[in-house]
């Protein structure tokens, strides 16, 4: 860590970190689970910008026939589904988040960590249908 | 090599605070430890620090106080020196930031504890010995005080009757390296590990006593040993006078309050001073009215969990986590162990041995404040007053014409030593001769002492020396060395316990904390004087030197 | 910047949630066609005529705030969010005023890109 | 598992029977790669994780390294990583983790050898906030500054801190970001913070200095440190609560 030490020293390296995933706690879930569906919903924001300009650039008919195309095949569906499970699941935990900011449940955060993932897996559950029928 | 004008060795309570004094003196001054600071026993200490604050206090009651619990045995002057600089002192840490407890009107809280005739400990908390430590190390950093940390000193050089240093192994290289120093302080801590029911952490091995002893200083008072009432029978962890301060009571397996009910102290009862009551409590034991394991029951659950979490929170947590006792609902098991050495290095109120160059301060010296049994709250005090005068003698007076090529010998010296120790096969491991002198000190040289457990003691110390001589390092690394560090510290340990039980065994009588089963009388005729152990060719020599009285004339002490 | 990430983050549950409600519980992914986005941008009016058949005719000018909210929230709050990770690796002083150009040149290309999405839906 | 088997219980209580220790072996001049050693000690109701690894390095193997000193949780030297967490070998007893007992050296830390860490980065962490008092005047001689037993009280937790290292092992930003101060360092900083004989502008300062790219914000409220901290602090409720104020104080900065 630093570089002042007197002997060498070994470093484990931060693989060490996600190896350990099986002694994480709540907190640690909710950190690496937000972080990833950011991620995802930050990449998703990309290219779904790039999709919808061909609206600009190639008019609207193309417009129409790629938004038909995409949204054909039946895995594409499943995984909207996802990409909203995500967006559920990192709205309710940042709304947990928020709550810490305002110095509120610091004592439940474990608690509200599962309550988010439950409400979270409740809201998909309830709106599949709109998603795999629609 | 390093070179400084002032060493510092050890970093608890009275390192920090000899070194913030030196570094306030203009002195180029360095910590050498082989604890990182924070990891010091200071941090352990939990009832507070004495001092006379209140208006309807007076220091001299504090030095009466003092001088009566030392049993008469203390040298008056220093006491003087100590209890009226106390409340400056005291004030002196908060301004430093220290967080003692408070009281409704926003000064600093001060408590009833043992011996003392007014309630005058400071405190925060249960946790006033971490906060003290914490708070001094905090202006160590401020000040950018260099600490040389997790090294470990073998010996201070010495040439033309001075001190020019010490020679200390690097922990984390094992690299011997040499401290070139004007003043070297020695503020190494007790002796726990002397014994084998202590409350002391396991770096309290004696090392600076054995050093400055070896380089001609004598080791002053050294039976005087106290053993702490209140302690956890499977661990020897610490239950602080405070519970007592506080109104925690003592039974005995007959549900007696025998402090009072037995005539032990009709007067202060639970708040006789330490040595009275851990005798109190062993003699309850051997005469078949103690619980299982030799304890007694100090019993706090009158005083309702909200007290007991403000005022007590670690003796909370300490008793569940290591007696699994809930001090809330049921009596917490307690039995005497050792605590404290009233004894030390030889010096004098400025910390200033017989060898020009070296200081000792804290539990390592024997100013003599303690005398014959120290009052709580008294061992914080003397860190922070000795601390502070050691400190400032030692950056005024500190040796300008220090030779570097001493210190160079005495690395080659030492470093030889080291690899021979490593290099050795056969003999035994390190931890028996340990475990079989601190059992026997145990046995032997506790609180109720005789002639014939003293000389037993005796024998297996001396043996054990014998024993050390092909003693076997079996780990040959050079990276952090525990196993070397061990078998180093070992022949402190032995130095130590060979000085207890020879002071022990020449006085014969019963004075403070060292009471003598043959002699149980206080004798001010032949004994009102300290202990001095010399090294000498075939053995330790034991001189002996007056007591310095000014207005408190020995009388009987009763509480 | 903190506290920022913060109010988009709240803004964004709101915004985002009504945009998934649109497309998904209204209109219908397989739906979307030139026409009904013009329809939306320019007069606020959505058809429900395939999942959950309700028309909503909100104000045209609604519409067009909470689109373009919607577009300056989600491209700030994911790219700063994304620089943040950067930054938490400790990269250096160099990296990490890298990764900050190179996010705030990726969000104003975005914000350029979205809106002219908007501007070529927008037929009145 | 002791509770429920009533009818051994007065033999339980003084005896479990041998555990089985796995423990994190690297010795830099003998191994390249750290390893797992095995050892099998005898244990009783009360032997911690400590009296354990003690008990081998006397008995069995002297070249078992651990740093400890206190025994009584209070140095804080000896935080180790024991079954998937951190925790002070001295308080933990061997019952209560399960067997096998893995004894691993704190996460994100280098090793040094054993169970020795490298702790300099830990301490170069904790000075970085100023960890020392600043008062909000120089006090006359004598003149002890003033403060309420009720602010006494709101700092008692964190003023417990003992440098163990534990909740900054824990930290995943502490551990990729050097430069974030991690939570043991920043619970010190609101030991200061909250102490109101600091005074108001002392309070500000501190802020400042904990405020840039990689200072407080950089906390994800894991509550790792909160989960593991021996002494029951917070550290994530302190860093919550000085985020909270210095974004206050900067939306605040028209009214300057």
């Amino acid at each position: 860590m630093s570089k002042d030490t007197r002997v060498e020293t070994y470093s484990r390296g931060l693989i060490e970190d996600p190896s350990r995933w099986k002694d994480w706690m709540g907190g640690m879930w909710a950190f690496y689970l937000h972080r990833f569906t950011g991620l995802v919903l930050s990449f998703y924001l990309v290219m779904h910008l790039f999709v919808l300009s061909t609206g600009y650039w190639m008019g609207h008919e193309t417009y129409t026939e790629v938004m038909q195309a995409i949204a054909a095949p039946k895995v594409i569906h499943v995984m909207e589904l996802g990409l909203f499970a995500a967006f559920v699941f990192h709205a309710l935990n940042g709304t947990r988040i928020v709550l810490f900011d305002m110095m509120r449940g610091l004592e439940i955060q474990e608690q509200l960590f599962y309550l988010s993932v439950a409400l979270s897996f409740a809201i998909v559950v309830a709106s599949a249908p709109f998603f795999l029928l629609g | 090599m390093h070179s400084h004008e002032v060493i510092v060795v050890g970093a608890g309570g009275a390192g920090l605070r000899a070194a913030i004094a030196a570094h306030e003196e203009g002195a180029d001054v360095a910590l050498v430890t082989k604890l990182h600071p924070v990891r010091s026993h200071t941090g352990a200490a939990e009832g507070g620090i004495n001092a006379a604050l209140k208006d309807e206090d007076d220091w001299e009651d504090h030095a009466y106080d003092t001088v009566k619990g030392s049993d008469y045995i203390g040298d008056q002057d220093a006491i003087e020196a100590m209890t009226e600089d106390a409340p400056s002192e005291v004030v002196r840490l908060e301004n430093m930031g220290m967080a003692f407890s408070r009281d409704e009107d926003g000064r600093m809280a001060q408590r009833a504890f043992g011996g003392l005739s007014f309630p005058r400990t400071t405190y925060a908390s249960d946790k006033t010995g971490h906060m003290l430590l914490h708070t001094l190390y905090e202006q160590v950093m401020k000040r950018g005080i260099t600490v040389y940390d997790e090294y470990y000193v073998t010996r201070a050089v010495k040439e033309d009757g001075e001190c020019h240093g010490v020679v200390a192994v690097d922990i984390q290289t094992g690299r011997v390296e040499g401290f070139q120093a004007g003043a070297t302080i020695f503020a190494t801590g007790g002796v726990g590990e002397v014994f084998s029911h202590t409350t002391n952490a396991v770096s309290c091995t004696g090392d600076g006593m054995s050093i400055a002893y070896r380089a001609g200083v004598p080791m002053e008072d050294m039976e005087f040993v106290q053993f702490h009432p209140t302690t956890l029978p499977s661990t020897g962890i610490l239950i602080t006078e405070g519970c007592r301060g506080e109104g925690g009571i003592l039974y005995n397996s007959e549900g007696e309050r025998f402090m009072f009910e037995r005539g032990y102290a009709p007067n202060d009862g639970e708040l006789a001073s330490r040595d009275v009551v851990s005798r109190a409590e062993l003699t309850e034991v051997e005469e078949g009215r103690g619980f299982e394991d030799g304890c007694v029951h100090l019993d706090l659950t009158h005083f309702g969990e909200e007290k007991i979490e403000e005022r007590l929170a670690q003796i909370l947590e300490l008793a569940r986590d290591f007696e699994d006792v809930d001090p809330v609902t049921e009596p917490i098991p307690v039995k005497p162990g050792q605590h404290y050495i009233m004894g030390g290095i030889a010096c004098d109120s400025h910390g200033a041995t017989e060898l020009p160059g070296m200081y000792a301060v804290g539990e390592a010296a024997c100013v003599s404040v303690h005398g014959a049994n120290r009052l709580g709250g008294n061992a914080l005090l003397e860190l922070v007053v000795f601390g502070k005068r050691s400190g400032r003698h030692a950056a005024e007076n500190h040796l300008t014409n220090t030779s570097k090529s001493a210190v160079e010998d005495v690395v080659a010296e030492e470093q030889s030593r080291v690899e021979e120790l490593k290099d050795r096969s056969g003999g035994e491991h390190q931890s028996e001769i340990r475990a079989d002198v601190q059992e026997a000190m145990t046995e032997h040289v506790n609180v109720f002492r005789s002639e014939e457990g003293l000389e037993e003691a005796l024998e297996i110390v001396r043996d054990a020396r014998e024993r050390y001589e092909s003693v076997n390092v079996h780990d040959t690394s050079d990276t952090f060395n525990t196993d070397l560090v061990q078998a180093l510290e070992l022949r402190s340990i032995i130095d130590c316990a060979e000085a207890i039980t020879l002071g022990a065994l020449e006085r014969d009588e019963s004075r403070g904390a060292h009471w003598r089963y043959e002699h149980q009388e206080r004798d001010d005729e032949n004994w009102l004087k300290h202990t001095l152990v010399y090294p000498g060719d075939d053995g330790p020599r034991v001189e002996y030197e007056d007591v310095e009285i000014k207005k408190y004339e020995p009388k009987v002490r009763s509480y | 910047m903190w506290l920022l990430q913060r109010v988009t983050g709240v803004g964004l549950i709101f915004l985002l949630g009504f945009h998934f409600a649109v497309q998904h519980f209204i209109v219908g992914a397989t739906n979307v066609t030139a026409a009904n986005t013009v329809d939306r941008i320019t007069y606020g009016l959505i058809e429900g005529d395939h999942v959950i058949p309700v028309t909503i005719d909100m104000s045209a000018v609604m519409y067009q705030a909470s689109a373009l909210l919607l577009l300056a929230f989600s491209v700030f709050h994911g790219m700063y969010g994304v620089h943040n990770i950067v930054v938490e690796q400790n990269p250096g002083e160099k990296i990490e005023r890298l990764s900050r150009y190179f996010f705030t040149v990726l969000s104003v290309v975005l914000l350029i890109q979205g809106v002219l999405i908007f501007y070529a839906f927008f037929a009145p | 598992m002791a509770t429920t088997q009533t009818e051994s219980e007065a033999d339980a209580a003084t005896e479990v029977g041998s555990v089985e220790l796995e423990v994190f072996r690297y010795v830099p001049e003998e191994d390249d790669e750290p390893r797992f050693e095995s050892y099998t000690v005898d244990a009783e109701e009360g032997t911690t994780v400590l009296d354990a690894l003690i008990e081998i390095r006397d008995t069995e193997d002297a070249s078992l390294t651990v740093r400890h000193s206190c025994r009584m949780a209070r140095c804080g030297s000896d935080a180790l990583y024991i079954n998937g967490k951190q925790r002070l070998a001295c308080n933990t007893l061997v019952k209560e983790v399960g067997e096998p007992v893995k004894v691993e050296p704190l996460p994100r830390f280098d090793v040094i050898r054993d169970l020795v860490v490298d702790m300099e980065g830990f301490y170069d962490r904790m000075e970085a906030v100023e960890p020392w008092f600043q008062p909000s005047h120089e006090p006359e001689t004598g003149e002890e500054f003033l403060q309420s037993p009720e602010n006494r009280k709101n700092i008692d937790t964190v003023l417990d801190c003992i440098w163990c290292g534990a909740c900054t092992s824990s930290c995943s930003p502490a551990g990729t970001d050097d430069r974030f101060k991690g939570p043991a360092a920043l619970a010190k900083a609101y030991r200061f913070y909250k102490d109101e004989r600091e005074g108001e502008e002392a309070r500000k300062n501190r802020l400042r200095l904990l405020e840039d790219a990689h200072g407080i914000y950089r906390c994800h409220t894991q509550f790792n440190c909160t989960e593991v901290c021996p002494k029951g602090i917070s550290p994530t409720e302190a860093i919550m609560e000085m985020s909270r104020d210095a974004t206050k104080q900067k939306l605040a900065f028209w009214r300057r």
